[in-house]
This record gives structure tokens, C-alpha cells and sequence, in this order.
């Protein structure tokens, strides 16, 4: 049994890929190697993304490398597509690893028109119904309150399952977050709040962000559990999250539990982190690579597979990525006749006027480009201005 | 039966609590208390404290549970205690509730009920007086709601629980008590997007919705007191909005006034407005005239004076009349 | 030196009158007895002004009857007039005692023309200019974030005050209460968070609000100190907030201080707390009557005025009241002319125009007033129907 | 010299900075990072920590300390990293930065520019192309501005944090270094309320503000090729905006087409086009026209698609021509 509102981060494996503690890790080989290959994968995703990105692709990207150990660790804690989860923007790793298939989630990145949400949403806006991950939404912390209400309609129904909800360190500082841990604390909510705090909101580190020791001693201030977590340890993870989301289950209400980590690479392709951190700093955190870890652990335990077997591994997931972003690239954007869709259950009146005013306009446009392909002279970016004077209207 | 509108509400709540087991109810003071308005008096006693229960004082807290709760399946129904209180948890409603089924491509939805008691004329001040339905009206995903008599606060509430959209249901507080009217003891509801004539002519549109319509009808009465007949309609529900029935009476009269009680610059009727002109423009025979809330804050001392009463409509009516 | 986050209230003085602790009292007699008289003050205040309510002298009153040890040992403790104040609806008592004259929050009460605040909110939205007590507004934990700002503008500023922001219970469950605290604990700001813990909010009992075991272990979630005081002693409150007050002003940061004690009225006129509370609770807590217990504690000092001179106190101050009154009710509320006066530093066209249009109804409805009175015909409730066929537009 | 839209903001907050001691700078990332954006580049290394700083990621933190720093005499700049993501804090601006002044008789001010990029075309998806401005001229007690060109940007951002009111800036971020514009080195303020001529004609008035302004133009100088000549007007401020200038324009030509990106629906642009036929009844030419948003959720792959631009605009002006 770990403890809570521990000052220094839970700890199995050392640096060095020592087992650390008497207790002896409960994890069989074949776990450890799926958590491993898991790894690797959201590692991968990440180099592939920043590629496509940089082919316009996509159009934006957060990467989470770094952070492995937390969202891998997660994934192999709770009961994938059974509990639920509202994830936040950076947890494409732990959408891998919950069985969210790679193309799917591609397919979001890419604004394409299989992805299930229509495209509707930017980059890092995860949702499957299938594996009862919930649509995200940007605004920071937005998906706090939610989830507690989530777990309350789970106690209500006698449900047996649990709600996991994860957010970045800044988040805790939102109102909608203090308001969304209260609600579930006080009405005994079975939620697993998971911070994955990698140390930096943008470019606002800790310090600016709070002034408490550590995101888990928050719990004191809602009367629940607070467990504390070194997340490059992928395996301290797997284990504290385990024991967390048993005590969720059980009823006891919501736990939390901050998983120290941090990002190796920059907020987002917008972003530029030369400006606030040395790039010492980055070189240490580097040197704490939750992959190299797991490894050194899996070298000791014999278990680790050779080079040429983590070789094939890794490419393995790198084909499996090829060949996904093979078929995707064939695929275009949602039409515009899906603009209207999904805004209520119905089409209220005043958007079937709409849609009709779209619809005059997208044949017009679509009109006036066949023309220019059929090699009319060619029009300026205002595609239609052929109808000046014909008054279509 | 008789009923005022509160009490409407009341037998709403509780006629689709005994329905359908999915539906439960939270807020500020609903429980034992009942409500600050005692519009949920007796429903924690009836369906237990599993289904109605009072929530930490945040409106994010209502809100966002809300949100997670339709998410899974059920159909919450949450209080917020003054629709000036819904402020501090409108993030819920604009960025969760009013975007989920759009953002999701229709994979997960949030069919929930806002209701809250809105509008000036108690003496209320700054907070206890707003009538912030426009900003509701201009955010797509929320369809809003705004009764002026008991049958339709049940009938419409009724439907608001029953779609599978968020619905914010603004509750005209000053005349929760004012009137009765004959509320049916069966099972009706009331479908959206339906304005429904209180007075009938075809000199002049008075076209309102909530804690104005009494007003409304009251000058209506009055001009035809002095021979002129007057359409007086009652939107009912701002989205979606009759758009329909409002051209089919401003057609017919060529006259217009619009009538709420929120400030007039980006008011929710200002849109009303526009569509009007816009459909009837060779129609008209004077301009469309709104008579709304100042652009100040709601003052406490003031209060009468703030609210656009029977006198202020009237004169506009005149306005319009004698374009 | 009081401790932070201890498990039971800080007291002083037990029920019994006797001094608790080895620590002698170090408050001069002058300065017990003035706080005695600004308890009775603040509960005579109370009497009246639930007498003037049924007189419809005023529109809404919430009594802090029971409340007095809290807001008079606060306002003991810091400097009127130099500290600045945003305090919350229920603090009558802290007005007064702070020097706010009696007249002043009269006025606001009655929504007279001559409020400072111009009559424009509901009763108990304290304000006062000269005694640095800033406008509420009737939002719950809304005056949280802006006590931040303003302790950080006064240490940008140099200025040796510090701001005090008062709240209750229910307050701490506020987004707001969280970002307000935050803010100022990340900053450093000079703030003393006091929350008047009186156990409800309207109907909702502690339990519904929070499950963490006291307001003051919130503490821990900022990094900033917590002290937890018997808030029916006033003596302890004193003590206790003088010393908050004085580590605020040392520059440590904010402090939060919950002291514990119990509303004895309704939430407000418009309350009936019988649905949502027992008598024998209420009784319980009747008989922890801070002005008990210090009149208690006064007299084992043997510094308590005799019956005849504790009447004599208290007729003085209902004298005082009484004359105040007998003032204001000669006076009315705001003319229909300052409607437009505030919003704004200028008056910008469309409240020029806005303006006019109330001043030509105003004018209207004057004339037909004076006509009415004049003897003509009665009219109804719309006053200016013989306006119809006028065409006065 | 010649500035894209960013730099001038990027310049009138540094000279306000440097004229004014009181004037102080924070939000999220607009320290070290200079703003997501960069509009705060180089501020926090000329004027320091103390006077340029970073706040925990709470828009309730940065608005509501905004308030309570105004009161106490500083000029506090505020920015929101997105203006979609008021809404966590927007309490703060209506209950109190916007009522402070009111509510206290003058005895308390908030003067406090929120400066924050909005509107849409950068492929931000729901949360990164919102136009919410609309509820800001719906709340009495802020002043609101857009502007859409460098020189407005510097003049009316120096004059926004010397008034004595709370601004809310919104900043046209897809336009912010789209063009360059001549910006004077000198020391000049934009008085509110007063639009700008972009074009001159007299058969059409085009009215905009912020990032369509742009395509506005485009369109005007189209129709120009075509002999048609427009009135484009830029109104800058929308609280308090130009009646006098709309007035004059919309009575010349006859014709208005008022161009918005936000939802359709309680549109602020909805109730310029109320005054303008409520004034100018019997001399309108045809129903005044609006091109706005849609109203649905901003959608990300079809941005471009949702965004009103120069074809809409075209369309809708020849609609209002050819009436
Ligand atoms: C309400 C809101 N405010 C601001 C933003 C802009 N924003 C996007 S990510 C981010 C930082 C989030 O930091 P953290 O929660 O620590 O997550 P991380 O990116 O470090 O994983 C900010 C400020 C937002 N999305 N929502
Ligand atoms: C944001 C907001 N929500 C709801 C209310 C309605 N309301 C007024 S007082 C109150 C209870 C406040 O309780 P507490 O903070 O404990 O103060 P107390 O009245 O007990 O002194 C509520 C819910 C409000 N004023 N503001
Ligand atoms: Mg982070
Ligand atoms: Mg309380």
C-alpha cells in the first residue's frame, strides 16, 4: 500500500533500473514488455507527427515525449474502454495505449472525414465513443466538473465503473478545476483525478503556477486522497494508479494523484521554450527518460529484448504508422454540408436558412472553379466574381 | 386546475421525476429547503435525496456535473439560483453543454435543463435582476426557453427535459406568483419554436416573451379599448424562434413593436428585428420599434423605473401607431 | 504565537467566562469594553433593522446576530481606515465596529438618496469610501480575486497597507474563492482571507460544501497559513487575526483565518431555516453567545458595568439609532435623473439618447400625476393613458 | 514607420509603459514568452517582473486582480490568451469591473484594458476562433473595441488604457501581420466612438469592424471596378459606437450591408442595423443586410468555409444593391 501526501515522489525503479523498496514488482514480463512496446509507440507517434506537421498534414502539434511513463502507466492501471475518460489535448499516448486504434486518432490530427468527430475540432481533441473516451474540449479544465458529474450518474445508475480524468499542472489552478474536485469529493464521486504534471504551463513554470509543495497536497483542501508519483517511472505508476483507482471503486470517493514528469519538447509547434528554460534543465530531464528506465529494469531482469528485437519493434509501429498515413492521405475534408450537423438534435429553422445560403454560395464556388479548370481566365482570391451584375440574388 | 407559474413548474418537475427515473435535480437550496422560490418545494421529500440534493455553492460545480451527467445518460435538471449566478459557471455551458454534440460529430450529447429565475421588478438590484437570455441566444448549442403563463412553463418545461438538447429555461421570477391560469392535469408538452397569440388584430405586432407579456397584454387590451386591435404574440422560446409566425403578424399588420426587458444593445430581439426588415421591408408601414432594458446596470432604488412597464410599451405602441 | 492548522478552534475564553491558556490577555480593559460595545451595537443593530423590515422601511435584511465575537474581533484587529476592506454582505457588524457610521450604512439599507453608493444596490452591499471599505457585489467569492489584485497594486506601490476580504462557508466552494486565493498566494500579496465559517449556506450544512475537515486546512492548497479561531470568543479572534495581520503585513503573503460560528436568525427575510435546520441546533448555538461569554469574562475581571450601566449602553445605542431614523425617514430615494449617471466615465450617445427618451416619460408621468392629484379622474396603474391619440412622440 | 497590427500594439503598450508607471502587464505567458503571439515582446526585459508578469493559467485570477488593482490606482493591462477563454473569469468583467463604478455611486473605479486575440480564419477550431464581443456590448459598464489596422491599433489601445472605464480590446488575430500600415513614432490616442472611412462612395454602405475589414475592402475596391461606388466604414469601437457617422453614411447611399463574424443570432451588429431603420425608415433604399457568422459551433476543417469572406461579402452586398 502506497502512501499518501508523500514529500518526495513514489518510486519503484531507480535511475539506474534498480528495483527500489522489499516488495517485489507484481507485474509479469508480457505486462511489462506491452507497457514497453506502448512507450515506444506514443514515443514514435510523436516523431511522426512533428514530420507530418512539417509537410502540412497537420496543423498544429503538442508533443509528449517525456511523459511516457505517466500516460502508459495510467493506461495499464484502469479497466480500457469499461471505466471512462475525459482526457486532456497532450494524452495521445494514453489514447494508444487505451486501445484507441492509431488511425483513428490520425485521422483527428488530420482533420480528415472518417474521423468520427467530423473534423470539427483542432489537432489534440481526442473522442471514441468505442473506447468511452469523451470529446475534449480546449478550454483548460474544462473537463473537471464534468467528470464528477459523470462518476455521480455512475453511483446514481450502480454502475460498476469508474471516470479517470487527467489535466496538466496548470490546469489545477482554474476555478473549474477547484469546482470540479469539490463536487466529486463532497458527493463521494468515484473519479480518478490524474495530474500529469510535467513542470510547465506554456512557458509558466511551477512557481508562478502555485505555491503549495506539490499538486497532490491539493487533495488536504477537499478532504481526499493524495498520492504522489514520480512519472518516469512507469512502473511506480502503474502501480500507484492501480491502487488508486481500487480505492475509487470501492467508493471511497475520488482520489488524486500528481505524476511528476516533463516534456521534453516545446508546449507546441507554436511554441519556442528557448525563451523560458535553460536548455541544461531540458538535458536533465533528458537523461530521465522514462523509456531508457523501463529498459535498464528489463536489461537487469533479462527480459529486455536484444537490439535487433527492439529494432523490429520499432519498426514495427513505425510501418504500422506508414501505412495508416498511406491510406489517410488518400482521404480529403468533411464536405461543407456537414457544417450544420449535430448543432441540436434537430435543424431549427433558422439553420435551414443557413444551410440553404451556404449551399447557393458552395455551387456557385464549386460553378465558377470547374469553369476555371475547364480554363476560363483565371479569378482572384474572390472566386465569384462573375456574378457581379448577373444578380443572382 | 388553477395554477400560478411557479406551481406549474413545480408539478412539471415533478410529473417527469415520476416518468422517467432518469431525471434528477440539484442546485443551491433545492433540497430540504426547496428552492429559494419553493419552485422544488417537496421533491427531495417525494423522490429522495439520491434524486434532488443541494450541490457546494458553485455554479461550475451544477453546471459541469450537469454536463457529465447527461453525458452518461441521465437527464439532470439543474437549479442555478438567479440567472445573474449563472455567470461564474458559464464556461460549462458555452464551452461543455452548448459545443459536446457538435464537437463529437453526435457521439456524445448533453440533454440537460438549466432552469433559472430571471428578470427585474423584485427589487432585486444588480444580481437579483439581470435578463441575460441574449447572451444564451448567441451561443449555438443551447436552445432557450422563457414561459409568461403556467401552462406553458409546464408544457414547455416538459419538452425541455425531454429533448435531447441543453436547454436553458429562464424562469420570469416577477410574476411567479402574480397570476393563475388553467394548467391541464395530463401529460402535455409543448414543442419549441411555436409563438402563440395572446390578443389578436391587425392594426399593430406587440411581440414579447417572459415577464413583459402581462404588460404586453395589458396595452393590448387598452388600445382596443380605444378601437385599435393589436397582435400580441409570446415568442416563448428565443431558440430556436417562430420566425414564421412573427412575419405571418407583422405582414398582416405592417406595425411592429418588440418588447423585453434586457439592454437594448445586442438584445436578442434586436435580431428579431432585423430579420423583420429584412423579410418584410416593402411591407412595413412604420419602422420596428423595440422597447427594451437601459444600457446601465440594473439599479435597486430605480427598479420601476428601469423596467420597461405597461406606460413605457404603450407610448412605443403610440410610436409605432402613428409612424 | 498561535499555531496554524490546528485540529480544534484557538479559544481564549472558555463558555464560562475564564481565561484559557497561561498567556495573560493583553487587551487594555478601554478596549474590552469597547469591543462589548460594538457587539451590542452590531445585535441592537440587528433588532432594528428586522423591526424597520416590518415597517417596509427596508426591502431585505440578513442578521450576523451571533456572528459579533467574528466581525468585531476582525475589525479589533486591524487598522480602520488605513487597511482596506472587500467585505462580504452579512458584515454589518464589521461596519460598524470599523467606524462606518451608522447613518452611512443606514442609508444603503433604506436606498436613499443619500447612500454614497446612490441607492443603486440591494440592502447589504456595504461601501464606504473614506473608510476604505470597497462596493460589494451580491456574487458569491466575487470580491476574492480583486482583494488579490489590490494587495499586489500596494505592494507594487509600496503602500504599508494590507486588504482584508471576508467571506462565508459557502464562498470557498466558488471558482472564484480559488483563482482569488491562488492569485495572491503565487503573488505574495499582502491579503488577510477571513472566513466566517457559520457553518450554512442559506440551507446547506458544511457537509454539503466541502469534505475537507475545516475552511483553514484549504491552506495547504495555496502554501499559505491556516488558523482556525473560536469565532464566538472575540477575544481569541482578536488575538488571532492581530496576528495573522501582522505576518500579512511583515510581506509573507497572504494568511487564511476561519473562525467558527453559527448564524442564529434565518439566512435572510426571505428564509424559514426550520426546514433545513433543528431548534434544539439553534438552541445549542444560542448559548454560545459571544456577547455572553465576554460579558462573562468581563465580569470574573470584575470590569463589567453594572445592570444599570449595561442599560444604560444599550439605550444609547438604540437612542442613537433612533435618531437616525427619525432623520431618514424624511428623506427619499434617488431621482429617475441619476439613472444614467456611472455607467460610464462620460456619457456616451446612446445614454444621452436613453436619457432623454425616461426624461420625456418621466415629465409625462409627473404631469399626470399632478393632474391626478389635482382632483381628475382616477387612472390605472398605467398612468399615462390619456397620452393615447396625443401622439406626444 | 510602417507596422503590422501586432508590432503597434506591441508599441503602444510600451510607450503607455514608459509615460505611465501605474500601467502594469500580465496574463498567461506574456512575460519571458512575450505572449503567445508575441504582442509582449521585449516588455518584461525593458520594464521588468514587477511590472510584466506571468499568472497562474486562471482567467478569474487575471481579470478579478485586474479589478482590484484598478481600484486601488494602477492602470492594469490584462491579456487573455484567447478570447474564448474569458469565459472561465468572466464574472469578473460583468459582476464587477463593469458595475464597480455604478454600483458605488463613482466612488469606485475599474480602469483596466483586457486586451485578448479573437475572431477566426487561423484553423483554432472551436476554442481559437470565437467572436464573442457581441456579449460585451450586451453589458452595460465596458467599453469594447476592434480595430483593423495598425494605426487604429496603437492610437486606440493609448487610448483605451488612459480612459477611465474598462476596455475590452479584442485584437482581429488573423490579420495581425496580414498587412503593414503607416504608424506615426508619436505620441496620439483614437477618441472612442468615431468610425473611419476605408473607401468613399455613395451607392452602398459597407460597415465592419476588426478582421473582415479587409475583405471589406477588397470588395469595395471591386465593386469600384465595376462603377460601383461604397461607402466602407470601419466603426473601430462598438462600445460607444458612431451613430452619428452610421446615420450619415446609411442616409447618402440608401443601401447598408453590415459585415460580423460572430453567430448571426443577438449579433451586436443585429442592433446597429435596429437604429439605422428605426432613424432612416422611409429613407432606406432596402432592408439594411448583414453578413455574420453562422450559428453553429466554429468549426476547424471548415474554417475557411464558416468565415464570412470577400465572396460572401460580395454576394450579399449585390443582394442589397439589386434589391
Ligand atoms: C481556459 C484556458 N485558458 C488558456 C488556454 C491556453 N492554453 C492552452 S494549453 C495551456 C497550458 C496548459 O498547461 P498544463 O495544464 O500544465 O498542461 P501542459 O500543456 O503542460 O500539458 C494554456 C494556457 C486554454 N486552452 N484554456
Ligand atoms: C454566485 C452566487 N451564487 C449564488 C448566490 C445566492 N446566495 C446568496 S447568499 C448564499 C449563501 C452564502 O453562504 P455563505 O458564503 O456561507 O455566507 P452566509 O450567508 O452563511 O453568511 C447564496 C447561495 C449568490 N449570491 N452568488
Ligand atoms: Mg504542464
Ligand atoms: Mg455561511
Amino acid at each position: 500500500m502506497y502512501k499518501t501526501f508523500t514529500e518526495k515522489p513514489i518510486q519503484r525503479i531507480g535511475e539506474d533500473g534498480k528495483r527500489l523498496g522489499r516488495q517485489k514488482i507484481g507485474l509479469p514480463p508480457e505486462k511489462l514488455l506491452e507497457m514497453y512496446r506502448d512507450m515506444l509507440r506514443a514515443r514514435l507517434f510523436d516523431e511522426k507527427l512533428v514530420l507530418i506537421l512539417r509537410q502540412g498534414k497537420t496543423s498544429f502539434y503538442s508533443q509528449s515525449t517525456g511523459m511516457e511513463g505517466t500516460q502508459i502507466g495510467l493506461a495499464h492501471a484502469i479497466r480500457a474502454g469499461h471505466d471512462w475518460v475525459w482526457p486532456y489535448y497532450r494524452d495521445q499516448g494514453l489514447m494508444l495505449a487505451l486501445g484507441v486504434p492509431a488511425r483513428d486518432v490520425l485521422a483527428q490530427f488530420m482533420g480528415l472525414e472518417s474521423d468520427e468527430s467530423k473534423a470539427r475540432q483542432m489537432p489534440h481533441h481526442f473522442s471514441s465513443r468505442a473506447h468511452r473516451v469523451v470529446s475534449c474540449s480546449s478550454s483548460i479544465a474544462n473537463q473537471v466538473a464534468p467528470a464528477a458529474g459523470m462518476a455521480m450518474a455512475q453511483k446514481y445508475l450502480g454502475l460498476d465503473e469508474i471516470t479517470v480524468c487527467t489535466f496538466g499542472d496548470g490546469a489545477t489552478s482554474e476555478g473549474d478545476w477547484h469546482a470540479g474536485v469539490n463536487m466529486a469529493a463532497v458527493n463521494g464521486a468515484s473519479v480518478l483525478f490524474v495530474c500529469e504534471n510535467n513542470q510547465y504551463a506554456i512557458s509558466a513554470g511551477l512557481e508562478s503556477q502555485m505555491k503549495c509543495k506539490n499538486v497532490s497536497s491539493k487533495g488536504h483542501a477537499y478532504g481526499i486522497p493524495g498520492y504522489f508519483v514520480d512519472g518516469q517511472d512507469v512502473v511506480a505508476v502503474q502501480e500507484v494508479m492501480l491502487q488508486a483507482a481500487e480505492e475509487v471503486r470501492a467508493g471511497g470517493g475520488p482520489v488524486l494523484v500528481e505524476a511528476l514528469t516533463y516534456r521534453i519538447g516545446t508546449h507546441s509547434s507554436a511554441d519556442d521554450d528557448s525563451k523560458y528554460r535553460s536548455r541544461e534543465e531540458v538535458q536533465l530531464w533528458k537523461n530521465r527518460d522514462p523509456i531508457v528506465r523501463l529498459e535498464r529494469y528489463l536489461e537487469r531482469e533479462g527480459i529486455l529484448p536484444d537490439a535487433t528485437g527492439r529494432q523490429a519493434l520499432q519498426q514495427g509501429i513505425r510501418s504500422e504508422l506508414e501505412q495508416i498515413l498511406h491510406q489517410l492521405n488518400l482521404e480529403s475534408g468533411p464536405s461543407w454540408r456537414s457544417m450544420f450537423e449535430d448543432v441540436y438534435s434537430d435543424l431549427p429553422v433558422h439553420l435551414q436558412e443557413q444551410y440553404q445560403s451556404l449551399e447557393v454560395e458552395q455551387l456557385a464556388l464549386e460553378r465558377a472553379e470547374a469553369l476555371r479548370r475547364a480554363g476560363a481566365r483565371e479569378r482572384a482570391e474572390i472566386h465569384a466574381t462573375q456574378l457581379i451584375g448577373e444578380g443572382s440574388y | 386546475m388553477e395554477l400560478n407559474l411557479i406551481s406549474a413548474i413545480n408539478l412539471a418537475l415533478r410529473e417527469e421525476m415520476r416518468r422517467d427515473e432518469r431525471v434528477l435535480l440539484f442546485g443551491e437550496d433545492v433540497g430540504a429547503r426547496g428552492g429559494v422560490f419553493l419552485a422544488t418545494e417537496g421533491l427531495q421529500a417525494e423522490f429522495g435525496k439520491a434524486r434532488v440534493f443541494d450541490t457546494p455553492l458553485s455554479e461550475a460545480s451544477i453546471l459541469g456535473a450537469a454536463v457529465g451527467m447527461a453525458v452518461r445518460g441521465l437527464r439532470p435538471v439543474a437549479e442555478i439560483q438567479f440567472s445573474d449566478y449563472i455567470f461564474p459557471g458559464i464556461d460549462q455551458l458555452f464551452s461543455q453543454a452548448a459545443k459536446i454534440r457538435y464537437r463529437s460529430g453526435g457521439n456524445y450529447t448533453a440533454p440537460m435543463v438549466v432552469r433559472t429565475p430571471s428578470g427585474g421588478g423584485v427589487r432585486g438590484g444588480h444580481h437579483h435582476s439581470q435578463s441575460p437570455e441574449s447572451l444564451f441566444t448567441h451561443t449555438p448549442g443551447l436552445k432557450v426557453v422563457m414561459p409568461s403563463t403556467a401552462y406553458d412553463a409546464k408544457g414547455l418545461l416538459k419538452e425541455a427535459i425531454r429533448l435531447d438538447d441543453p436547454v436553458i429555461f429562464f424562469e420570469p421570477k416577477r410574476i411567479y406568483r402574480s397570476f393563475k391560469d388553467e394548467v391541464p392535469e395530463t401529460d402535455y408538452t409543448i414543442a419549441f419554436g411555436k409563438a402563440t397569440l395572446r390578443l389578436e388584430g391587425s392594426d399593430l405586432s406587440i411581440i414579447g416573451y417572459g415577464g413583459v407579456m402581462p404588460d404586453c397584454v395589458k396595452v393590448g387590451q387598452l388600445l382596443a379599448e380605444q378601437g385599435i386591435m393589436a397582435d400580441v404574440l409570446d415568442l416563448r422560446t428565443l431558440v430556436p424562434w417562430d420566425l414564421e409566425g412573427v412575419l405571418f403578424s407583422a405582414a398582416k399588420t405592417g406595425r411592429v413593436l418588440l418588447v423585453s426587458e434586457a439592454p437594448q444593445t445586442a438584445n436578442f430581439m434586436s435580431s428579431v428585428a432585423y430579420r423583420i426588415q429584412e423579410e418584410l421591408f416593402s411591407q412595413l408601414l412604420a419602422p420596428v420599434l423595440q422597447v427594451a432594458g437601459f444600457d446601465t446596470p440594473y439599479p435597486y432604488a430605480l427598479d420601476k423605473t428601469y423596467l420597461p412597464g405597461g406606460n413605457r410599451i404603450l407610448q412605443a405602441a403610440l410610436r409605432v401607431l402613428h409612424y
